[in-house]
């Protein structure tokens, strides 16, 4: 069977979703005629037409508005930033009008904003970031990082299907790295559940995105010293899949918490408040972060490579831990 | 028509041609008063009697815009109103006693208490709430625009902002992606001549609001803003080019705030010439008077209008006062679907 | 001697700053004939001039990109968002414009934005946000949160002065209810220092903003039942002042954090991933988060009062922490 | 005249009743070369070589919009440039190896490898570094003209954007509030008919983006971008009108750009007739046409200032090649004033 890449994953995903439901349409900038600067939409012009494949201006707010006005008539919007770093541009529009009308008038906003984030490939300060907890911290929104190409395709069609905005950020690095065989049949990943990649028995890696692979790349290692990790893929953010971290905290009774995005504010903060209130006696030890530092996203290669999380970071604190 | 803001012509606009049918010249007075009266209630005695709390936003003077825009949508159609576009609520059917349990933040308001004054929306009435950031809507209404092309749906969205909201980067954005796809929507700035406390001429270089059009690509109208039929002309001009598939217009009702910003601004700021110079182009007395001109009412026929909206308020009131407020945990929900 | 209240002190300290420095300008919507709308420019058009005192068109974004080049020309603009919600506006002027010009380029971007926040007074979901955390977590800006008129004007003065981007949350609540003696030198608060507003033994209470009140009412409730609060007021969350609140963990061995923000990714996240990395042998029970929970700020009063964390919570969760 | 593009008019401007002096037309020879093989080389070359990592955008085509505007700022005069600017780049005093060292993701480059490409700034030469959210450097601008006029400097800034650029909200936010400032800023758009893959009718229902002037309350001018004499014209008149306290000008040079979006872009959704028509415009050649054609250069002189930069080029390059990336822990610095 043919492996299928991430980036074709989220494709398809989208295309038979467009296919099955034809209130299904997608717009941004060079969605159309370019079929997306990554490619994610190409071909989708020629198949289901300009009034469903929408080249925009140069207008991050206003794309996410008009998908909101447009999913508010009944319609299931699937809105690009070019990259993830320009949903800058459309922060109000989303943490204002999309998160809230459900909320304040029981209007739901059914649209998902979608874009490629994250490092790894020299694209700098302004095409690198991980915006994930912009919205992670705005109560009304959905958030989700993909890191195989089934749950690229799942997340997608989950995403799309939600009856709530959802904010969909693939990473970048994995685009054409990741492949596998994907079922033929239709199948979605439910947002908000995580996914164990690996079992161990010593300490818990939870992470997600990019970095699933810094994990068992290093759980790959340390395995040979006989310190096993545990490595949960959170998959999605918000909501993220609490039962499931906590049930592999008490298991391991040690966790770093992993991820590519800047350390203040970030996501492992979150999880640190919840395991060190809920599983708080289950700790054998710190809890550990691994992170970005905080600082942008830098371009030369050699502070890039310094920037991101490495499989040795993981190493090292793991068998900090593991000493502990 | 020189108004006394010398950046500001109202150009004076023709008769239209066709006048709206008797029964609609009389609905106009109908919803203006109406208008006029609830906000009167709302600003100057439940919200100093404490019965509103938060901030309150009213359009008093400027009655005859979202009724002479919206009086002839169809139920298919989408009204985005903003702050000061009571009409609007009360044309497309929400109900007296839903508005003043949602300035009185009860559980059988727009929202449940969720929010506060003009942010109604309702789906079943096709009314889209308002958000606080200006201009948010403009971009929302494009939206609004392009699935009723997509779907080829008869139906158009009309759009309101301020002409100070004009400044907002999304105003840009939206009236700019609106004109290029060509959707179905009228754009409607009440220009009050006045964001807050900040004059026209230090908001924009422009004269008029609709001097932007061109630059988009869309047609540009200005009306009298405070002659309800001047109004109803535009909109119907602009509903029948978008529904015939030509394309969004924006129209410019030259108007005035007759308050203060909100409930806690004096307006002191405003040269007292000013208010005297629109009080004399008050839209309901203009109106009142046209058509006893015309004989569709008389002086006391018009009288028992604004004592008919006063006992329709009376009632709502009672009903809305003694309405429950939400139940604290209902907080928690519905920031989901739920199902 | 006169007592000055929160808002007025923010007004003399841009004040003081605008006499002594003539870099210092301000500028916002209806800051200048108005006064802006919670009086803290009033009189400054009268005395410092329109060249100083800018009334602005309604445009946020542009607001703070125009403070961002007048600052890179060697100016100190304070920017005033007329509620801080509308911050959602410029977001993508400060985090990608002004966060990052250091980094990149080495120039220096001195400006300070500011703007009302918090709820308390029935603004709705639209006036009554507290957007710090979008802001603590984009590395190169600065965030201060004071809690008293003494801090409020000692911050203001110290942002000014800060050669980085400072974003300064004043708390609506606190306009006109706190009121205190100031020195009539002048000083400064400096950003990234805490203060303890009570000393006590059992349990370190981590808040700012109003929140602090909150928690020294319920201080002197517990004390009532022998149960001895220690409240740490953070003052600054970017850079925040680690030292201080490991040291009041360390002492107390029990922590609660407390915000008025929402819950997930809000600042209680980040100082309990701190603390449970950094001083986990010290912590004798879980780290308990007090937090407005995951909704948009409800309007009707019911609504909003069960929205805020109120000293019953902090009281609750206090009973049950002494009691582990 | 007209282009291929039906919805492009390229006003046939009038040689600028007063030239440039000869030397400043020889410089305009020098920059747009400098430009054009530098560019050539970073994308190329040193891209294709591998030495270049990520996006790398050039201005092919489009030189004579940043020499011809750039060339007569003075030393105080500010430069915000976008990503199609070589030329200011140049002009403004930045070396080709700081340039090429910047591409190549050195220490010594203009952001010592923090970021890349055109990303360039330098306060000693008052430029300012772009960031990738297009249109956000127009407000920017208009602050620093606000600077300038708090402080009553004789100084201007110009600043850069694209078409596409003009359908974000903080291009609209920013051009309006100079103009309300009536700010000393020059804002020139580089319209190459395309944002990436998307032709300039799916950005906008106007013919010019200089159509957008008008709805700002600035004067809007069209010039030949392709011809570096009339966009010194162009520029001279705005900048001497903000010099004047005349306040803000929005120049729309008209030109196309004669390689794909950025380096991995081929362009295959632009008809080749386009680039047959727009390469017999090349602002190079017809440069030196015109220099050959009034005795201020010979042919041999013209070829000669091409070899001429190629061999500065050649010794930057081996420079830049041998510079030493940053220390990876550099990555810690300067997020703060470090004293
Ligand atoms: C983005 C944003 N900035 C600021 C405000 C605060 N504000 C509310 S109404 C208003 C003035 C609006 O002026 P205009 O658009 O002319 O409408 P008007 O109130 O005059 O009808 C301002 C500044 C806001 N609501 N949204
Ligand atoms: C806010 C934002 N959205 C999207 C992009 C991605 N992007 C980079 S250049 C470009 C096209 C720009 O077109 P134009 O402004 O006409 O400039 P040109 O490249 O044609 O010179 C796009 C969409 C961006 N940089 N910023
Ligand atoms: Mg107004
Ligand atoms: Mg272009």
């Amino acid at each position: 069977m043919a492996l299928t890449t991430y980036v074709e994953a989220i494709k398809q995903g989208i295309w038979e979703e467009m296919e099955s439901d034809e209130r299904v349409f997608v717009l941004g900038e060079d969605v159309g005629i370019y079929g997306g600067a990554f490619k994610v939409t190409a071909g989708m012009l020629e198949k289901f037409g300009e009034l469903r494949v929408i080249d925009t201006p140069i207008s991050e707010s206003a794309i996410v508005g008009a998908a909101i006005g447009a999913a508010l008539m009944g319609m299931r919007p699937v809105a690009e930033m070019q990259f993830a770093d320009f949903i800058s541009c459309a922060f109000d529009q989303i943490t204002n009008f999309a998160a809230k009308c459900r909320y304040r008038w029981g209007a739901g906003v059914p649209i998902v904003v979608r874009g490629p984030s994250g490092g790894g490939v020299h694209g700098g300060p302004f095409h690198s970031q991980n915006p994930e907890m912009y919205f992670v911290h705005t109560p009304g929104l959905k958030v989700v990082c993909p890191s195989t190409a089934y749950d690229a395709k799942g997340l997608i069609k989950a995403a799309i299907r939600d009856p709530d905005p959802v904010i969909y950020f693939e990473h970048k690095f994995l685009y054409r790295r990741i492949k596998e065989e994907l079922p033929t049949e239709d199948y979605i990943v439910p947002i908000g559940k995580a996914a164990i990649r690996r079992k161990g028995t010593d300490i818990s890696v939870i992470t997600y995105g990019a970095m699933v692979y810094t994990a068992l790349d290093a759980a790959k290692e340390l395995e040979k010293e006989g310190i096993e990790l545990e490595v949960l893929d959170l998959r999605s953010l918000l909501p993220f899949d609490k039962e499931a971290v906590l049930d592999s905290v008490k298991r391991t009774n040690k966790v770093i918490l992993l991820h590519e995005d800047t350390e203040i504010g970030g996501f492992a903060g979150e999880l640190a408040a919840v395991i060190s209130e809920e599983a708080f006696e289950y700790l054998d030890g710190p809890i550990r972060r691994i992170t970005a530092p905080n600082t942008p996203v830098p371009y030369s290669p050699p502070l890039e490579e310094f920037f991101l999380p490495k499989v040795a970071d993981v190493m090292r604190v793991a068998r900090e831990l593991n000493a502990y | 028509m020189k108004t006394l803001n010398p950046n500001v012509v109202v150009r004076e606009t023709a008769q239209p041609a066709v006048l709206p049918p008797e029964k609609t010249l009389l609905d106009m007075l109908y919803y203006m008063q109406m208008t006029r009266e609830l906000e009167f209630r709302i600003e100057r005695k439940l919200y100093r009697q404490g019965k509103i709390v938060g901030g309150v936003y009213v359009g008093r003077g400027q009655e005859a815009i979202a009724v002479g825009s919206c009086i002839d949508t169809l139920a298919a159609d989408v009204v985005c109103p903003s702050h000061r576009d009571m009409g609007a609520f009360l044309i497309r059917g929400m109900s007296v006693r839903t508005i003043l349990a949602q300035y009185m933040a009860r559980k059988t308001g727009a929202t449940r208490g969720r929010d506060g004054n003009m942010h109604m929306g309702d789906m079943k009435h096709n009314l889209i709430a308002f958000v606080s950031m200006l201009g948010d809507n403009v971009p929302v209404a494009a939206g609004i625009g392009m699935s009723f092309k997509m779907r080829h749906e008869d139906r158009v969205v009309l759009c309101f902002f301020g002409d100070g909201a004009t400044s907002r980067g999304d105003w840009h954005e939206g009236i700019n992606m609106a004109a290029v796809m060509k959707v179905p929507v009228v754009y409607i700035c009440n220009n009050n001549q006045y964001a807050y406390s900040t004059p026209l001429e230090r908001q924009m270089a422009v004269e008029n609001v609709a001097d932007r059009a061109e630059a988009y690509g869309l047609p540009g109208e200005i009306v009298d803003g405070n002659n309800v039929i001047d109004v109803w002309g535009a909109a119907t001009r602009a509903i029948n080019r978008a529904r015939s598939g030509q394309g969004p217009t924006l129209i410019e009702c030259k108007t005035f705030r007759m308050t203060g910003h909100s409930a806690h601004d004096d307006a002191g700021y405003v040269p007292s010439a000013l208010f005297q110079y629109w009080e004399e182009r008050d839209p309901i007395a203009r109106h009142e008077k046209f058509l006893i001109e015309r004989g569709l009412i008389t002086r006391e026929g018009a009288d028992e209008v604004k004592a008919g909206v006063n006992r329709e308020i009376d009632a709502a009131i009672q009903i809305a006062e003694n309405d429950p407020f939400p139940e604290p945990e209902d907080c928690l929900k519905d920031v989901y679907y739920e199902g």
